[in-house]
């Protein structure tokens, strides 16, 4: 009897920490950091997947972070990213990844595969920022020379939270990417990248955004479009609207900053057209001026809002203008119709395409100038 | 063998817990898009009518449990082959929600992890618990259930500043159609599985009404779905919500708050897990205890291990993938337990009135029976 | 089992026919503590009446030498016994011998155990009784602060090891009749008496009747020390928690009284048993009482906190770093990444190992002489933790979590045997199944907390009931006017502990 | 894999609980659970050897069809 125990307590206590072989336990150092992907389409029709890895290495008594790229090939992008073992020894992990570059030509015949293996995967996340690289191959974003941060994603991830201040890039992650991709009535949105050279060195520049229809890309917004492009989609939480005021002459111009911002977009139906309105309130702070004209009272704080409100009202048109000739209805008006207007929509939304093109936006402004800094007066110049 | 007693409180608790229980991972998407969280209040509403029968059969034979009840009804023979049946059932079903935490445990994480592992694993802490015994089960969803309300409280608010509430709309676009279908499928899924417990119904606390227990869990686990379904539409939207596997664990994903507290989801999904073990143990208790009646086992406690790893082995080839396990939950499963579900609480309940009725004739007091 | 009867069966053996003749039956006292050179015979003479011999037995050292000298040896020798025709032992007993406590008996069991016990043994010519007088007397240590049981405000003082003064000491405290003290003798061979307090109409007497029916049950050797006994008679023996408390504080021992619990004082040993014991107790001080409730509950919650940090941070740790690093903040992954380089063991090996390093630096201090504190501390915390880290061997993240494991472990002293079996436990898991294991291994841990029983109480009782009043006690410290009842179950009837607020 | 853990497990069921069983002479228990262990045993043989175990989801996803007359979706 005890000498059956006896086997069956070896059997018990020895056979689990034989069984506890390795599975899924992996030691973190056997990993590569990704912190940014770059997916390219190579001339074979393979992908080219760059990644930038942060390399660990102490220094005293602090860890550094080393951005290090490794490129690798495949015939899909989970291929290319496991075929990365191939050139560097331990394993790509992605769950750390911020960033995804696509280049434009791969945006250009479509982003479905890219988004595709970036949700299924359980290790990527779904909040990363899929940027687009306006430019030859995205893997080049990585041989730009970072300001602030070691490493390059961090940086475009850092400037991506940083524009909210200036609202000139649209803040895009990849849940938010897909669920424009499923439903109908909006197209998809990323911000854009390129390459600048200032002094000598190639740094990274934001620049506007990149116009989807499905899951083609097929334009680009510039900077201030895409501000006005922000308007719209009510996702501006500061930055600056300039007014031209007095003659064109004159070149008088007058800053605002806005404090807040909120936009309402409602659509209606009526004798068989749908209209969209824009309400848009603004309030602002005079920050600059730049002419000779004098604000000394509410009256001629009233008259630039005024001048300011029609002002945007021309600049979000032409930005619209813009979307309805290339067709793709980035500003989601058809999914408001959808929810406001339901029955509209049942009947109407399959052509919503030719109904967006000549779809009437009319669009209020409502700017409201709280205060004008710490002065009370413009600037007077002795004459 | 001394009696097993659960208050009041802890019995909702309980039943809570499990009517929220797997729906955390087999959400439940499907046809009625953003309109699902209608779905569940209509579930709720048809609900109301089924639990009324389950609290209404628990009161009428107090401290009897549903295999005794249908043994008094239907005699020997016959009461022994439904409660053959109803075991199936309930081993079945058991079986199948081991599968869905092995399998989300697998797809989410340990994905090279032999899947008998992870579900023997499971096994050993659902036969643990089921071995101590209903007052055990009872005093540990008593700790876990306020963990988890504050887990699914603080994921709340930190999402809140996520939630858009125009993605609710547009209400009922594709009509009420979809919506009816899906509430059919959570009406079965987990509202009309709270006839599990009238397997012990008989260990409530004498004092504690059935109805209570029922209609206050029933409508706080419902409302609970109901808000989280819409917490998932308003966090990722209806299209989002149904391509997901795992909608719920991947809303949880997203929150984050300023720039430090991102990537939480291991709390949703501990959450997640602790919710779906409650009703996994709940099924495999019954289970066990429907065994040990068949062969007038006194004592359950004795045979409750052998009984649940037999479940969690057999939840392995149970199906073959999670996708199957998903569509089979949502397209078969509210037909197969509609004779479980339906038929046999609404027979029982009939053939209970009718013969407590002529007893009451000639008897004429009883008083037990005149309890309602 | 069978051994202890032999012995009980030689002591049988070993006893003492009283005969007529005096020196009969000394010698059979002789032959019973043979070989024992503290046994001491005095043979004496009444002055007046020199054939009136007598002969005391006693053991040296058990006995206050000025007891036996004063009211034993001075009057009956110089009493005039002459006076009185009918001189036998009844007179003696009676109108001789100055003592609070003089008992006549012919059972050889008891004159043996008096005189082991420190009593001495009047024998008397021509007579088959003989007379027990207490004369006890040694030096015990005087009470003093306990060392476990450190308060910030409250009484400094501590059980002792004799029981008879423990007893007095919660006697002083508690002044009512209904304080009941029942003393038992337990061990074959030590005989070791042992005292059993309540409060009658408080306590409850279910408890009270498995206590004694358990006792009854114990067949030992001997008990030496209460812990020993406690563990002969808890329930889930094989649990790694105890659920029989101890107590080193006589206000404490009588709270608990007031609270229907019952006190086993086990005499020999300074550390009282408290029975029922729930886990709730383990998180309680004291000084809760003393001080402001915020800052009770405050310190309470934080006690709870550090109890579930002790047991899961390592756990957690590993299963962070080897499962789950997309969990782990970026920053803070790579930094500990970076403290990784080039360490050769495996996460889990340099964890448990770290633990166990831990607890052998816990233990020598335990058992280290005070003076040689200082060398260990700078021994182990600054040689080998920094030169472990410097020469590579362990990473410095892991020493940190470590580091807090113990310090949040000795936040809950007593709880430290399920503690360091939990946490090694779950760090396993955490190996084997990542945060799932973990979380399994949880769950496991509370079922077992949900299955133990304190002589009938649920382990969880105010955790598990999903009653608010329940929790005003334990999981904080509400002001006292709050806690109206006992807790239930531990006490019987009389669950009304104080009347309207404030002392109204 | 299978067959290994399994093992393992009714090894520690056995000594856990079977043996207590047996000695408290309590015998529907222990054939049933004898019963259990052996079904268990031989799913865990079968499984290890990759034979394919018939799941119930298949011909209860035939019967409801056949039942309630609808087309797999």
């Amino acid at each position: 009897m005890k000498r059956i125990i006896k086997i069956l307590l070896y059997i018990l206590i020895i056979n689990p920490l034989l069984l506890t072989s390795c599975w899924n336990y992996r030691e973190a150092d056997n990993l590569t950091l990704v912190r940014g992907l770059a997916i390219d389409k190579a001339e074979d029709n393979n992908y080219l997947v760059s990644a930038e890895t942060a390399d660990m290495h102490e220094e005293g008594m602090e860890g550094k972070a080393k951005s290090v790229i490794i490129e690798s090939k495949g015939e899909t992008i989970f291929d290319a990213v496991r075929n990365a073992i191939l050139v560097n020894v331990p394993r790509l992990y992605l769950g750390h990844t911020t960033v995804v570059v696509i280049s434009q030509k791969l945006a250009q015949e479509g982003v479905t595969p890219v988004m595709d293996f970036l949700t299924r995967d359980h290790e990527t996340r779904l909040e990363m920022h899929p940027v687009i690289y306006q430019g030859n191959e995205a893997k080049e974003i990585f041989k730009a020379k970072p300001f602030t941060a070691e490493i390059i994603s961090e940086e475009i991830r850092d400037m991506l939270y940083e524009q909210k201040r200036i609202s000139k890039a649209v803040q895009v992650q990849i849940y938010e990417f897909m669920e424009c991709l499923a439903s109908e009535g909006v197209s998809g949105i990323m911000p854009v990248v390129r390459l600048e050279e200032i002094a000598g060195e190639k740094v990274i520049r934001l620049c506007g955004t990149a116009v989807f229809k499905k899951d083609k890309l097929i334009g680009y917004l510039d900077e201030d479009e895409t501000k006005y492009l922000c308007f719209v989609l009510d996702e501006v939480e500061g930055g600056v609207l300039t007014v031209n005021v007095g003659s064109k002459e004159d070149n008088g111009k007058i800053t605002l900053e806005i404090l807040k911002s909120k936009t309402k977009v409602k659509p209606s139906y009526k004798e068989d057209k749908i209209t969209i309105e824009i309400k848009i309130r603004i309030r602002a702070v005079l920050d600059e001026v730049r002419t000779r004209i004098k604000f000394n009272d509410q009256k001629d704080l009233d008259e630039l809002a005024k001048i300011a409100g029609e002002q945007l009202k021309g600049h979000i048109e032409n930005v619209i203008k813009k979307a309805q000739n290339s067709n793709s209805d980035i500003f989601g008006f058809g999914l408001q119709v959808k929810r406001s207007l339901p029955k509209v929509w049942k009947e109407k939304g399959k052509d919503w395409d030719k109904l967006f093109r000549e779809l009437e936006v009319n669009i209020i402004p409502d700017i409201e100038i709280v205060h004008t800094g710490l002065l009370i007066k413009s600037v007077e110049v002795g004459e | 063998m001394y009696k097993e007693i659960i208050s009041q409180k802890q019995a909702i608790v309980l039943m809570i817990t499990f009517i929220i229980g797997s729906n955390t991972i087999l959400v439940m998407g499907g046809k009625s898009k953003q309109d699902i969280w209608i779905a569940v209040i209509f579930a709720i509403a048809a609900a109301c009518v089924l639990v009324a029968v389950y609290a209404r059969i628990a009161k009428l034979f107090p401290e009897k449990h549903l295999f005794e009840i249908l043994d008094i009804l239907f005699g020997k023979v016959f009461g022994r082959i439904i409660v053959l049946f109803f075991a199936w059932y309930l081993f079945h079903i058991g079986a199948a929600i081991v599968k869905n935490i092995s399998e989300f445990i697998r797809i989410i994480s340990l994905d090279s992890t032999p899947v008998c592992i992870i579900s023997l694993m499971t096994g050993i802490v659902i036969a643990y618990a089921v071995r101590s015994g209903l007052e055990v089960m009872g005093r540990l969803i008593s700790i876990i259930f306020p963990i988890w309300i504050t887990g699914t409280l603080v994921l709340t608010i930190l999402s809140i500043g996520q939630y858009d509430i125009n993605r609710l709309k547009p209400v009922l676009y594709e009509g009420l159609e979809p919506v009816i279908s899906d509430a059919f499928r959570l009406f079965a899924l987990p509202f009309a599985e709270t006839v599990v417990f009238l397997c012990f119904a008989g260990s409530f606390q004498r004092k504690s009404s059935p109805y209570k227990i029922y209609y206050y869990s029933l409508l706080v686990g419902g409302f609970y779905l109901a808000i989280v379904v819409a917490r998932t539409v308003m966090m990722i939207g209806a299209d989002n919500l149904s391509m997901f596997m795992y909608p719920l664990y991947v809303t949880a994903r997203l929150i984050r708050v300023g720039n430090f507290l991102e990537k939480i989801e291991l709390i949703s999904a501990v959450l997640i897990i602790s919710c779906t073990f409650t009703k996994a143990t709940v099924y495999l208790f019954s289970f066990t205890k429907g065994v040990a009646y068949l062969f007038n086992i006194r004592d359950y406690h004795r045979i409750a291990a052998p009984s649940v790893f037999l479940a969690s082995i057999y939840s392995i080839p149970l199906y073959e993938s999670a996708i199957e396990m998903i569509k089979w939950a949502q397209d078969i499963f509210p037909y197969y337990s509609i004779p479980f579900q339906i038929i046999l609480p609404v027979a029982v309940w009939i053939t209970a009135e009718i013969k407590l009725r002529k007893n009451k004739n000639t008897t004429a007091e009883n008083p037990q029976n005149q309890a309602m | 089992m069978k051994e202890t009867q032999t012995t009980a069966e030689n002591n049988v053996n070993k006893s003492v026919i009283m005969l007529k003749a005096l020196k009969d039956n000394v010698k059979q006292f002789k032959d019973i503590f043979q070989n024992d050179d503290t046994f001491m015979i005095r043979y004496f003479v009444n002055s007046y009446q020199s054939q009136i011999r007598f002969c005391l037995l006693y053991l040296e050292g058990m006995i206050d030498a000025e007891k036996i000298y004063n009211s034993i040896i001075k009057p009956l020798i110089q009493t005039n016994l002459s006076e009185n025709k009918t001189t036998n032992i009844d007179t003696i007993m009676n109108q001789v011998i100055i003592s609070h406590k003089v008992e006549k008996t012919q059972d050889s069991d008891a004159l043996i155990s008096a005189i082991i016990r420190g009593d001495s043994v009047l024998l008397m010519e021509n007579c088959y009784d003989a007379l027990i007088i207490a004369s006890k007397g040694w030096k015990s240590r005087s009470t003093t602060e306990p060392e476990g049981e450190k308060v910030i405000r409250g009484p400094r003082e501590g059980f002792v090891e004799p029981l008879m003064e423990n007893l007095s000491m919660i006697r002083r405290r508690l002044a009512t009749p209904d304080l009941k003290f029942k003393i038992m003798h337990i061990g074959v061979r030590t005989k070791t008496k042992l005292g059993i307090c309540y409060i009658d109409g408080i306590a409850n007497k279910q408890i009270l009747g498995e206590l004694l029916e358990r006792l009854n049950k114990v067949k030992i050797d001997g008990i030496l020390l209460s812990g020993s006994l406690a563990e002969l008679i808890q329930d889930a023996p094989y649990s790694p928690f105890e659920t029989i408390g101890s107590t080193e504080k006589p206000d404490v021992a009588a709270a608990n009284l007031l609270e229907g619990r019952i006190l086993v004082i086990v005499d020999g040993t300074p550390h009282v048993l408290v029975l029922p014991y729930l886990l709730e107790q383990f998180f309680q001080s004291d000084d809760d009482y003393a001080l402001n409730f915020y800052f009770s509950s405050f310190s309470r919650m934080l006690r709870v906190l550090s109890f579930i940090l002790t047991v899961t941070a390592p756990a957690i740790y590993v299963a962070l770093l080897t499962y789950h690093q997309e969990m782990i903040p970026t920053p803070l992954l790579m930094s500990i990444l970076a403290a990784r380089q080039g360490i050769p063991f495996p996460t889990i090996v340099e964890t448990l190992g770290l633990i166990l390093a831990f607890e052998v630096l816990r233990e020598t201090g335990i058992r280290m002489p005070v003076s040689l504190a200082t060398a260990l501390s700078i021994l182990g915390a600054l040689v080998l933790g920094t030169a472990a880290v410097e020469a590579r061997i362990v990473s410095a993240t892991v020493i940190i979590v470590v580091a807090l494991t113990g310090l949040t472990g000795l936040m809950t002293q007593k709880l430290k045997s399920p503690v360091v079996v939990i946490r090694i436990f779950l760090t396993i898991l955490a190996g084997l199944m990542g945060i799932y294991g973990v979380l399994y291994g949880i769950i496991l841990v509370l079922t077992h907390l949900c299955t133990i029983r304190s002589f009938g109480v649920p382990y969880l009782m105010s955790y598990t009931s999903l009653r608010p009043e329940d929790l005003l006690d334990t999981a904080m410290r509400t002001p006292i006017w709050f806690l109206k009842k006992r807790p239930r179950f531990i006490s019987s009837s009389n669950k009304i502990r104080q009347a309207n607020r404030r002392g109204n | 894999m299978v067959l290994t853990s399994s093992l393992v497990i009714i090894t520690a069921l056995i000594i856990i609980d079977l043996i207590p069983i047996y000695r408290d002479q309590q015998w529907k228990a222990f054939f049933v659970y004898c019963f259990f262990l052996t079904i268990f045993l031989i799913l865990a043989v079968l499984m290890e050897y990759n034979v394919k175990i018939p799941s119930p989801a298949e011909p209860i996803r035939s019967i409801v069809s056949f039942i309630f007359g609808f087309e797999q979706s």
